[in-house]
């Protein structure tokens, strides 16, 4: 067995090694490479910026711990967004493994910084069970789907919720998310009740989102990682995200390396066995 | 050939006592009638107008389907031509009763609040048939309470069905956690210690496909994946042996049971999708030439 | 009459929402159906979990009774089931569903531990014993990507090869490393991958399939209504 | 960085096991996997039953019925009680109706979602101008689009062999479906490496961190 061959056959393994050893280097050695703005991600930010000064926004949670690492530095940079705005921030998650203790905790970390109030500033209304009809109920009345808050205080002692009452009072929805209830945002908030959505979704869902996008359903978009690092580059203050991205760069790297050797030998092992057979 | 009873002959039944309808349609016709709005003001108030195109799109479709079943019904044969991945569904089972080996089967990792998991079902239903037929052992992990109880039904149907109910396991279906990951990491260890020789996945799937299907190609399994979520289509074409991509997978649960009732349903939606095409060609041309607004206004429906 | 009911109520359910689409729920009651039926769904949905977890109990108790292979394993599932579940079940506060009762037996100081709030038993299982699991789990993908990457990308034939060259030119795109090294081709090369590649190819194939799904789901959806699809029940 | 108490020194140590232990599976199966994917199992069913039991039992059922007096949740709740009849074989036909309760509800949402929500506007945004005077650009993007869409779609139509015409507009659809679907993998790449990326700057900024301090 010559070496293409072995390369045909390698073992997995080796392959996850390589994978680790390109993560583990540059998280220990920082490098820092410049990062360039997509339109859609500018788009989101503009929208955001667009809007009056402390207009009432939703931002929502809907993803769960396990897609911390893309999702969390956007719910961060976008609370640093609408703060700096003075904007009052209802939070919400149609996820109920994680997502409302996420909200919990960033949102508090971050109203630190602004000196925010809870139920002044911002609300968190927390997880309720079938999202279909939380976002229909959400456009009659708040209180009828959650009568309290995440804390279980009611919404009624909260002043903020005192002239928030359904969508009409709402200008955006920011929609965090890394599962399909974001479809539902836009195809039944945004189709039926008429309010912009924008969104920022992991990687693997941004493709299908430009669909929405180009369609005017979604306005604005930030796709996984690289897009939380446009958004912190944008607020101008940067967190994980952007840190995270010289580790990408090598891992792309490696997998495009990856991929050249595999067809390198591919091709290898087929002129031999053509060259056999003649 | 299964007992036809569906919503019609149940109908055609009723009308046996031909009042019934007849008091059923006088209640509602009242409580609509009575109720003040109507009476004040008919029209915008009550009814949504401009979602009257959805309306026309739901009979237009519903005609449509319905005429292929009837004529389905009625003996006309209907030509389908070959999906190869459902194809492969049926080798597959037929190699791993040859191995001795059990069959993995997913109908996703939704809820049955998603119409992809019910079509995964109803695969399975059609897979339980074969390996009840040749009594291989066949493995279900659900990840929702719902979708345990309905696909229980189906494998329970299937196997009396072929009459052998006694060779049932209960447990064939079984829950398996309620979160995603964990759901993943038991299916994982499962291929790995009972070595299925096909693992076939039909339903929603997420971020787990290409956990499931690399792990799956690993142990050296036959795999079939159908999904109508765009986003996991490519990792399934990357680590599968066959994939049923978006329509297809709706299409399988009619191809695999080649009953005519069902592929009347498959043929209405053909004929829809050229409706849209020609929908689409239309307002094209028109927009192209700046007149389409009454055009285009017709598909922008609150 | 066992087919016939489910039938008829699957039917009534079903047309119903579809009826209540067109009307507008503040002037007439139909137009409100859609949240009454979604939230009996819930409810339903909730007692459907308990066979859920007699399955998973009876699955894991009977290999732990036949002290079949891997046992011990099984057991830690059973146990792990009620760790989580019955601290989470029991009443939080006086007020609450039976609490009256339970905190006369058991000391108030429970209060903050048991149900799902922050702070509570099973907030913490969750946060240092569930969520990393679900976190290491995802984070796999990243090596079983490069593994598929490799296997698959193979220019065998003319699909595989552009398969194989726009996934090497997009992962290029999306980092700052490899978008330099596109730009020494030509400065506009990111810009036209965003544009025609993702806008324009993605886009199309992603609404081709959208529709023809949305297709199969809606065909499907009303075979159900009709009764015509039944293999849920078994038929 | 300030010091870790006991207990936080303790959580970073249990997430470092738990993390090694899944990775572990990756070079084989062994005890360390089996017992994390066991635990992991257990937890998460228990997760649902303490959620449920809290945001659905309780907030939706019982203290609606109770505190408000809407009694007309019984239905519902009868409904969900006929699940149970599954238990027993005799009468588990009954727990069809419940079934067919949520299926034929689901297909009602459907129906209408698919027609309205997707169908209706990914059309609408099909019908883009061809006029070549809107520039090079934004026409050749139109075109791709349109004829990306229809393709397509003829790719996915079942009513007749892939021949002829028919073949030749399915085919190029596979292209697009291909150079879709690489674009897809690609970008998803990046979403599947930064979780990675999160794992290990836990291991190493945390965790490293928590065995300084110890040693």
């Amino acid at each position: 067995m010559d070496i293409w061959e072995k390369l045909n056959t390698i073992d997995r393994r080796w392959i996850y090694l390589l994978m680790f050893l390109s993560i583990l280097f540059p998280t220990i050695f920082v490098m820092k490479f410049p990062i360039e703005l997509t339109p859609e991600a500018e788009q989101l930010y503009n929208a955001v910026e667009e809007l009056p000064d402390s207009s009432v926004v939703m931002l929502t949670f809907d993803y769960y711990a396990s897609a911390l690492a893309e999702t969390e530095p956007m719910s961060i940079a976008a609370l640093r967004h609408m703060w700096r705005k003075d904007m009052k921030i209802i939070t919400l998650s149609n996820i109920p493994l994680g997502g409302p203790t996420i909200a919990e905790r960033v949102t508090r970390e971050i109203a630190k910084e602004f000196d925010k109030v809870y139920g002044v500033d911002f609300v968190n209304l927390g997880y309720k069970a079938n999202y279909v009809a939380v976002m229909h109920g959400l456009a009659s009345s708040i209180e009828s789907i959650f009568p309290t808050d995440y804390t279980g205080t009611p919404l009624s002692e909260l002043p903020l919720m005192e002239h928030v009452k359904s969508y009409d009072d709402m200008k955006f929805i920011y929609c965090v998310a890394d599962n399909a209830t974001v479809d539902y945002w836009i195809s039944i908030v945004n189709a039926q009740y008429d309010i912009p959505v924008g969104s920022g979704v992991t990687a693997v869902m941004a493709p299908k989102m430009y669909s929405f996008l180009e369609a005017g359903q979604l306005t604005g978009l930030l796709g996984g990682m690289k897009g939380a690092a446009e958004y912190e580059k944008m607020v101008g203050a940067l967190g994980t995200a952007t840190i995270g991205m010289d580790a990408q760069s090598m891992a792309h790297l490696l997998i495009i390396f990856l991929v050249i050797v595999g067809n390198v030998g591919f091709f290898m092992n087929r002129r031999k066995a053509k060259d056999a057979k003649e | 050939m299964r007992k036809d009873i569906d919503i019609f002959s149940i109908v055609k039944k009723l009308q046996a006592i031909r009042t019934l309808p007849v008091i059923l349609l006088t209640i509602t016709m009242s409580l609509i009638l009575n109720s003040q709005a109507f009476a004040q003001d008919f029209g915008d108030s009550v009814f949504i107008l401009p979602r009257m195109t959805v309306l026309i799109l739901l009979l237009v479709f519903s005609s449509a389907v319905l005429l292929y079943t009837k004529w389905a019904k009625a003996g006309k044969k209907l030509f389908i031509r070959k999906i190869a991945g459902v194809d492969a569904v049926e080798d597959a089972v037929g190699r791993a009763t040859e191995m001795g080996k059990p069959v993995l089967f997913i109908p996703g990792i939704a809820d049955v609040e998603d119409i992809e998991t019910i079509a995964g079902i109803a695969i399975l239903g059609r897979v339980a048939r074969v390996t009840a037929q040749y009594e291989t052992p066949l493995l279900v992990p659900v990840r929702y309470p719902m979708v345990l109880a309905a696909s229980q039904e189906v494998v329970e149907g299937a196997y009396a069905e072929m009459g052998k109910a006694d060779s049932y396991d209960k447990d064939t279906v079984r829950y398996v956690a309620g979160e995603q990951f964990a759901f993943t990491a038991t299916v994982n260890g499962m291929m790995m210690r009972e070595r299925p020789a096909a693992n076939i996945y039909m339903g929603g799937f997420f971020a787990e496909s290409l956990l499931l299907a690399e792990t799956g190609n690993a142990a050296g399994a036959i795999q079939i994946a159908g999904t109508a979520r765009p986003e996991q289509l490519p990792f399934f074409v990357a680590a599968c042996d066959f994939t049923l991509m978006g329509e297809e997978l709706y299409a399988a649960s009619s191809y695999l049971s080649k009953e005519p009732l069902l592929l009347g349903g498959l043929k209405g939606q053909d004929f829809v999708k050229v409706l849209i095409i020609i929908a689409i060609l239309i307002g094209t041309l028109l927009v192209t030439f700046d007149i389409g607004d009454w055009y285009t206004n017709l598909f922008d429906v609150p | 009459m066992r087919t016939t009911i489910p039938i008829i109520v699957a039917f009534l359910a079903g047309t119903l929402l579809i009826v209540s689409f067109f009307f507008h729920p503040e002037t007439i009651w139909i137009g409100d159906a859609k949240e009454v039926i979604l939230q009996w769904m819930t409810i339903v949905g909730g007692f459907a979990l308990v066979l859920g977890v007699v399955s998973i109990v009876r699955v894991n108790a009977r290999a732990v009774q036949r002290k079949s292979e891997g046992w011990f394993y099984k057991l830690m599932t059973v146990i792990s089931v009620f760790a989580m579940a019955i601290p989470a079940m029991m009443p939080v506060t006086k007020e609450s569903v039976g609490g009256s009762i339970f905190y006369s037996i058991f000391p108030d100081s429970w209060m903050g531990y048991l149900g799902t709030g922050s702070n509570s038993f099973y907030d913490w299982l969750f946060n240092y014993v569930d969520a990393p699991m679900m976190e290491t789990m995802f984070a796999m993908l990243a090596f079983y990507i490069a593994s598929a990457a490799y296997r698959a990308f193979r220019a065998r034939n003319a699909e595989a090869t552009l398969l194989l060259f726009t996934a090497t030119l997009v992962m290029l795109w999306r980092v700052p490393m490899g978008e330099a090294f596109l730009r020494l081709f030509s400065d506009n090369l990111p810009g036209y991958i965003n544009t025609y590649v993702m806008g324009g190819f993605n886009v199309a194939v992603q609404r081709g399939i959208i529709i023809g799904a949305a297709l199969g789901a809606a065909s499907m959806s009303l075979r159900i209504i009709l009764g015509i699809e039944r293999t849920y029940m078994g038929k | 960085m300030e010091s870790f108490s006991f207990l936080e020194h303790f959580q970073i140590w249990l997430k470092a096991y738990l993390i090694l232990s899944l990775f572990s599976f990756m070079y084989k199966d062994n005890k360390f996997y089996k017992l994390s994917e066991h635990v992991f199992a257990g937890l998460s069913a228990g997760y649902y039953v303490g959620l449920i039991w809290q945001t659905v039992i309780i907030q939706q059922l019982v203290n609606p019925m109770f505190d408000k007096g809407e009694w007309w949740l019984i239905f519902p709740g009868l409904l969900g009680l006929l699940m149970f009849a599954r238990m027993i074989p005799k009468w588990s036909w009954i727990s069809r109706t419940s079934l067919a309760f949520y299926m034929g509800s689901t297909a009602g949402i459907y129906l209408i979602q698919t027609l309205h929500g997707f169908i209706l506007p990914q059309v609408l945004s099909t019908m883009v101008s061809l006029d070549p005077s809107n520039g090079f650009a934004a026409t050749l993007l139109a075109l791709i689009i349109v004829i990306g869409v229809i393709s397509t779609l003829i790719y996915f139509y079942f009513s007749k062999e892939h021949t002829g015409f028919m073949g030749v507009t399915a085919r190029v659809g596979i292209w697009f479906i291909m150079i879709s679907f690489g674009a897809h993998f690609g970008y998803t790449v990046m979403g599947r490496i930064s979780l990675l990326i999160g794992r290990v700057q836990f291991l190493v900024y945390d965790w490293g961190e928590s065995i300084r301090q110890i040693f």
